[in-house]
């Protein structure tokens, strides 16, 4: 049992040191620096650490091992969601380097990389102590960093997210002390003993796990801080959360969920889940509807676009599996897209995350407007777009594995959003004179991972051809 | 065992219900010592002597203590605490009703019985200690599991406390009070100045 | 499960965490001061622990001990962060009440 | 090669247009006409070969497996084709005279060009996702072309109505491609076809309706009609184009397509039937009611394409597409013809301003003349042929209650087409008589005079006038001689027969019906005369024609409310739809204002207390609402795990 630890062990979490470190380059960059390059130097090192750590992941590829006794795991779904993680990363630290606060940048950075790591930690989690620990990197980093603006919708919008994700951590850990007293083990991997099919401890520590894990995925009931903390936070670490935070905690809902539960009681265990799921899908792009600010209404649309990728995974089939993996993919590019050019728009006072300014944004800024028009397109699951492609994999997965019924109301949400979204695009081209906010210094970088985005979510759609 | 044991239990419900109850926060905070220290003692009947040693030095040393810093600062006459009306002064109604119900239905939950008896199977047991509750939950035990089978997780908890120390710097540091509008801010700094007068008498 | 290495019946520990756990839920909801809804997760994590401990002993497993001490780990760092926010969101509005932290809804 | 010709280079007209059009001025319109006359001829070179079994097929590129996408014609997409680039041409030259002097020219051209490559896209397309790409993309360049004068609020706000009308549509069919795709695991066409027999009913249906909602919002069928009137908010050069001859028959053109589902599905054919014959009834019963002659001839497309969806709905497929074909020239003309007299007037568009006009514009009144004919079905004109076939169709595939409401729907518009012709070309001009003799509402008289804004003042600067006139006088020809291609002596051997014989499933129970053909056409021809008769005597009688200002005053405020406000279909819609989706959303979003929550909680004082109040404080902003609704929901999951679970 006290098994020695190997290289091999370091050598899985060796992107997590990389991207720890580079975190504390940053900082360290940052006391040396002189002001005029602090911003740079910052972008940079992050930047380089980034895309060191995704180099280690992806070589990672191919490989299954498990190490520290199985605390962490190695397999193609650790390494594609910390690919995802490591994605949405990157695509907020430009965000944060473009609009940030030249003062605080370097500790924004170094702990959006910390977080990261959090997230990071739980995609390859092996037992329930690595989730904890690595959900909890995950937020705390992102408790600091919400509050991080000199805006009271930022203190609010931490004091929210503060108390209502501890609150929900509280019952994710009260679950786990009771899978733990079911199975006498932390390992996942003692979860899918048929035996404790007969045991209610172990049912309600499963009941209670999942709500930690919806509270986080912002799963109707248990959503309703996304919407305030979407739009009090820094419109970087907004995007942070709807990409990587969400990444994580996906990874974790397959492995435990899909992957370690008593096999012949999977589909009761999980019907609650569908069925939140299914409510999100409408809930979410109903409350799309009446949005003023851009980031609130992102916030319903991850609500609905986490109902559908739940819909993807409800069949537990691996075509689901990749259905889903490859709409969350689709789903990284389209939001931080969005992100990017709201970026793009924002002076000192995150002007772009105001839907109202859009008006008439077709003719000030048409890039600008055809890539915030492809994002919509895309969440709207309109063809041309990764989005829609997405869509037609989870029909198939889930009308196929008899989810029939999430298959409809899915069908019945993109409707509903439609409207929501078309409503932007229309403001965007129709003739109006609108003031242009001022822009920030650093926006080409936004602009450039604006366009990278779109270019993404078009690009996608041709995927399946390297199959 | 068992008069110690309901003992504590009720001390530690009680308590705990003073914290929530408790019409200031300092006493909420007194309360919750009272109940850290049950729980410590708890512990040490369960032979968890490390994680009693912790539950007192971390907790009620450290946690407590800034509880007790940041009301003692907040509470200096700048403003008085829960200020502005109660939007929602019938929540305890449906809350404790809610409460009661999701309560019911764990113990419920815990005191179902079994139609099995729990299995072992699989299970990481610690072989070496059993039938040897001397040693189990010593600090030699505790310390060679957490640096060999649970090293991982040790090593995050380092990052967290970084996490912790940064983002307490990055939130609260180097800069000056809130500046929202200058007016604002020569408010706070005048009712800073006055308390600070105050305290000097 | 070796029965009798316990002090008490092991229901009897997840009974009282349970109440323990629930009433700091409670403190969570009815309460306006942000302080005493930060006490009142401390208290869940503290029933969360003591569920840990009582199985730790019951199954002889000191993985559950290691739980424990992260947790109380992660909760002292938690309670930096948490009080860093309650303080400047004081500074900010000048008062201590969560009911007033409202401005976003809808 | 040929097939990519037809499809791109209407594309490329639209984006040098588009890119180049400040530099272009005058000659984007050469180009764009240049360019759609390439592709009519492309297409025409391609009729040998895709009139051979199986057509023209060009595959493209293949993504996955089942993904295939490609390009074909056959008789069907063929015949699409070519009326849209052949009538699309001469639409275009027409324009080039319509709208000089218009300061978004090369604008407009280039829109026009890319609607041209959207509605080939369409009908060129393989498999569904092409098909619903252009489908979409046909819905924006109307979009734009509708709304191409957005000075005019009325021009936006119709544009927007056609827009969301049609994206309803797009949803329908979107819909049933994901039912195809996930049963099939495959977009072509020919694959659906293929296995369509292996279905089961109630998929069946379950596609064919989702693809009709999106034929009917497409072709105005009832309830989706509303936009298609107000589309004539655009350039009539675009209301020939799309509101007659191309666009709206989209939808005949996806319910003949898609032939094979529909006949194995009765309950989707009489749906199909029934809404057709509703919309063509509909259509001609309002397009009594109304003074503007462009919205007279909307409501006349809107009930000819009823009679259209009607014949491919139940069957009748050669005798719908027949109508398409005659539709398109008789249509399209009548509408050039009427852009001629609003050109003269100086954009006059209501008939009663109008009268005596056929010394004026002796072109527009042989044109429409011919075209009136046509449409009521008098024999020798084109539409006789078809609209006798569909008439036909429907009986023998077993619809009687259809075949009387085609016949009756005959008889009324025959009667508002003469309407048309005798109040605008006969009697004395009235564009000098005070509008409130006759019975004109004073608000609709501002609005008449901003009509056309952009056309206006370029008196001076004429393009060659016949640009406009040879287009409508070339279009006589096909309107009068179209119909005899479907004519033959022994009733089944037309050259339009033999050239679809391979294209469509023939009916099964096509028996002999209870009327011959010969006795149809007669009770036709007798339904249509007394239509005319009517509108002899109210309108083209001596003692009608000299008071005819008494008249038309005295018509105009005894109209039927009902009539007037087009049965209120709008009015409902708007109710419905566009009130309840502010209401749900204002439901999430406003509702939890401080106001209500404050007064629910303070004024309602006990009642207030408890989960009503709870739920719609869902999001208020209030964090301990919040964590109750969270513990609301730990509360529903644990009662699930404990209890709700088989064990």
């Amino acid at each position: 049992m006290s098994a020695n630890v190997t290289n091999a062990d370091w050598a899985a979490v060796l992107s997590i040191a990389v991207l720890g470190a580079t975190g504390l380059a940053v900082l360290v960059a940052d006391l040396l620096a002189r002001t005029f390059v602090r911003r740079y130097i910052a972008i940079a090192i992050a930047m380089i650490g980034i895309i060191a750590a995704g180099a280690i992941v992806f070589a990672q590829y191919g490989t299954h091992y498990s190490a520290f006794g199985g605390a962490f795991v190695v397999d193609y779904a650790s390494v594609l969601f910390q690919g995802i993680v490591l994605l949405g990363a990157l695509g907020s630290v430009i965000l944060y380097g473009a609009i940030g606060e030249e003062r605080r940048i370097a500790g924004a950075l170094a702990l959006m990389l910390w977080s990261a790591c959090g997230a990071m930690l739980m995609s390859g989690a092996g037992n329930l102590m690595t989730i904890f620990l690595g959900l909890e990197l995950l937020s705390l980093a992102l408790y600091a960093l919400c509050g991080i603006a000199e805006r009271a919708g930022a203190h609010e919008a931490a004091l929210k997210y503060l108390i209502l994700s501890s609150t929900a951590t509280g019952f994710l850990l009260y679950g786990m002390g009771l899978l733990f007293g079911a199975t006498g083990s932390v390992a996942l991997s003692a979860l899918s003993n048929p035996a404790l099919a007969t045991n209610p401890i172990f049912w309600t520590g499963v009941g209670l796990f999942f709500v930690g894990i919806a509270f986080k995925l912002s799963l109707v009931p248990f959503h309703t801080w996304a919407p305030d903390v979407y739009e009090g936070a820094p419109l970087p670490v907004t995007a942070f959360m709807s990409v990587a935070t969400k990444a994580g905690v996906l990874a974790v809902l397959v492995r435990v969920f899909l992957w370690s539960l008593p096999s012949q009681h999977v589909s009761d265990m999980l019907l609650p889940m569908w069925i939140v799921a299914g409510i999100s899908m409408i809930v979410g792009n109903v409350g799309m509807l009446a949005q003023r600010d851009l980031k609130r209404m992102l916030a319903y649309s991850g609500i609905a676009q986490i109902g559908y990728i739940l819909a993807a995974l409800a069949g537990g089939s691996a075509e689901g599996f990749n259905a889903a993996l490859y709409y969350f993919a689709a789903y990284s590019f389209m939001n931080l897209g969005a992100f990017a050019v709201a970026a793009m728009l924002s002076g000192d006072r995150e002007e772009g995350s105001v839907i109202a300014n859009y008006s008439g944004l077709g003719y000030r800024r048409p890039w600008a407007a055809l890539a915030m028009t492809v994002f919509l397109l895309a969440m709207a699951g309109l063809p041309p777009t990764a989005g829609f492609l997405g869509k037609v994999f989870i029909l198939r997965s889930s009308v196929e594995t008899g989810y029939v019924w999430l298959a409809a109301l899915l069908i019945v949400g993109t409707a509903i959003s439609l409207y929501a979204y078309g409503r932007i695009v229309r403001a965007m081209y129709d003739r109006s004179t609108h003031p242009v906010p001022a822009a920030k210094p650093f926006v080409p970088l936004a602009a450039l991972s604006a366009a990278i985005c779109a270019i993404a979510v078009i690009a996608l759609t041709f995927y399946p051809f390297s199959r | 065992m068992s008069v110690l044991f309901w003992g504590l239990a009720v001390v530690l419900v009680a308590s705990a219900m003073w914290t929530i109850m408790a019409s200031k926060p300092v006493y909420s905070v007194v309360a919750l010592l009272a109940n850290f220290f049950a729980l410590a003692v708890l512990y040490l009947t369960l032979s968890a002597e490390f994680l009693a040693m912790i539950q007192l030095i971390v907790y009620s040393g450290a946690i407590l203590v800034l509880f007790l810093f940041v009301i003692a600062m907040l509470s200096s006459g700048v403003a008085s605490f829960s200020v502005g009306p109660n939007r929602l002064p019938r929540i305890a109604v449906p809350a404790v009703l809610l409460v009661l119900i999701a309560l019911g239905l764990v113990v419920v939950g815990i005191f179902m019985p079994h139609p099995a008896p729990l299995p072992l199977a699989g299970a990481a047991v610690n072989a070496g200690a059993v039938g040897d509750a001397n040693v189990f939950g010593s600090v030699a035990d505790f310390g060679r599991a957490l640096f060999t089978t649970y090293l991982l997780p040790f090593e995050v908890t380092a990052l967290i406390l970084m996490v912790a120390v940064i983002g307490v710097i990055v939130l609260a540091g180097e800069h000056a009070p809130y500046v929202g509008t200058p007016r604002r801010a020569e408010e706070v700094r005048k009712s800073l100045r006055e308390a600070i007068a105050r305290e000097g008498d | 499960m070796t029965p009798g290495l316990l002090p008490m019946p092991l229901v009897d520990y997840l009974a009282l965490s349970a109440v323990m756990f629930f009433i700091g839920v409670t403190g969570v909801i009815v309460r306006r001061n942000p302080l005493v809804m930060l006490m009142s997760i401390e208290l869940m994590f503290n029933a969360a622990n003591l569920l840990f401990v009582a199985y730790a002993r019951a199954w002889l497993n000191d993985a559950g001990h290691i739980f424990a001490f992260l947790v109380i780990t992660v909760a002292a760092a938690e309670a930096a962060i948490a009080l860093a926010i309650v303080v400047i969101a004081f500074r900010a509005s000048k008062n201590v009440d969560v009911d007033e932290a409202s401005a976003l809804r809808g | 090669m040929m097939l990519l010709l037809a499809l791109l280079v209407p594309l490329a007209g639209a984006i040098a247009c588009w890119a180049l059009g400040p530099w272009l001025r005058n000659l984007a319109g050469w180009l764009a006409t240049a360019a759609v006359g390439i592709s009519f001829v492309a297409t025409l070179l391609l009729w040998g070969a895709a009139t051979q079994p199986g057509g023209v097929h060009l595959a493209l590129f293949s993504w996955m497996s089942g993904f295939d996408f490609g390009l074909t014609l056959d008789p069907l997409s063929l015949l699409w084709a070519l009326i849209i680039t052949g009538v699309g041409f001469l639409i275009h030259l027409y324009s080039i005279g319509y709208m000089h002097g218009d300061r978004a020219f090369a604008r407009f051209f280039a829109y026009m060009n890319f609607f041209i490559f959207a509605m080939m896209l369409l009908v060129l397309s393989d498999n569904w996702v092409g098909l619903l790409v252009g489908w979409g993309l046909v819905g924006l360049a109307s979009y734009f072309l509708i709304g191409f004068w957005f000075e005019r609020r009325s021009a936006v706000a119709a544009a927007r109505k056609a827009f969301i009308l049609n994206v309803i549509g797009d949803v329908g069919i979107m819909f049933a491609i994901f039912l195809i795709v996930a049963n099939v695991h495959s977009i072509r066409f020919a694959d659906t076809f293929a296995a369509s027999a292996t279905f089961g009913a109630p998929l069946l249906y379950a596609i064919c309706a989702g693809l009709f909602i999106g034929a009917a919002a497409k072709s105005a069928q009832v309830p989706l009609h509303t936009w298609l009137p107000d589309a004539m908010e655009g350039p009539t050069p675009v209301s020939a184009l799309i509101h007659a001859a191309t666009m709206v028959t989209a939808g005949v053109y996806l319910v003949a397509r898609c032939a094979p589902l529909w006949s194995h599905s009765p309950r989707a054919q009489m749906l199909v039937g029934t809404i057709g014959a509703l919309t063509a009834i509909v259509g001609a019963i309002l397009g009594t009611a109304q003074w503007d002659i462009k919205r007279i001839l909307a409501y006349s497309t809107m009930s000819q394409i009823g009679y259209m969806i009607m014949g491919v709905g139940v069957g009748a497929y050669a005798g719908g597409v027949a109508h398409f074909f005659t539709h398109a020239f008789f249509k399209a003309q009548l509408f050039l013809a009427s852009g001629l007299i609003i050109h003269a007037l100086h954009n006059e568009q209501d008939v009663r301003k109008m009268g005596g006009l056929r010394a004026r514009t002796p072109l527009a009144f042989w044109a429409i003349l011919v075209g009136v004919l046509a449409i009521c079905g008098i024999p020798g004109f084109s539409g006789f042929f078809s609209k006798d076939q569909i008439i036909q169709g429907v009986l023998e595939n077993g619809h009687p209650w259809m075949y009387g409401v085609g016949l009756l729907t005959a008889g009324i518009t025959a009667y508002y087409m003469f309407r048309l012709f005798f109040i605008t070309f006969l009697g004395e001009y009235r564009g000098n008589v005070d509008p409130a003799q006759l019975g004109m509402a004073p608000e609709a008289v501002g609005a008449e005079v901003a009509h056309e804004p952009a056309s206006t003042g370029s008196g001076e600067a004429h393009a060659p006038a016949w640009v406009m006139n040879l287009p409508v006088a070339l279009l006589i020809v096909p309107s009068v001689l179209a119909g005899w291609l479907l004519f033959s002596t022994d009733g089944a051997s037309s050259p339009w027969s033999r050239f679809f014989a391979a294209q469509f499933p023939t009916a099964a129970q096509a028996s002999a019906a209870a009327v011959p053909e010969w006795a149809t056409a007669l009770i036709a021809l007798g339904v249509v005369l007394a239509g005319i008769g009517v509108a002899v005597a109210r309108y083209a009688t001596r003692s009608a024609q000299a008071n005819a200002v008494a008249r038309l005053r005295d018509e105009s405020l005894r109209m039927p409310k009902l009539l007037v406000n087009a049965f209120y279909v709008d009015t409902l819609i708007d109710g419905v739809f566009v009130r309840g989706a502010r209401l749900l959303g204002s439901l999430f979003g406003r509702i939890l204002d401080p106001h209500v929550i404050d007064g629910a909680v303070r004024g309602v004082a006990a009642s207030a207390v408890g989960f009503g109040v709870l739920v719609r404080a869902l999001q208020s902003g209030l964090v301990r609402a919040y964590a109750l609704v969270i513990v609301l929901g730990v509360g529903c999951f644990l009662a699930y795990y404990v209890f709700g679970i088989p064990r």
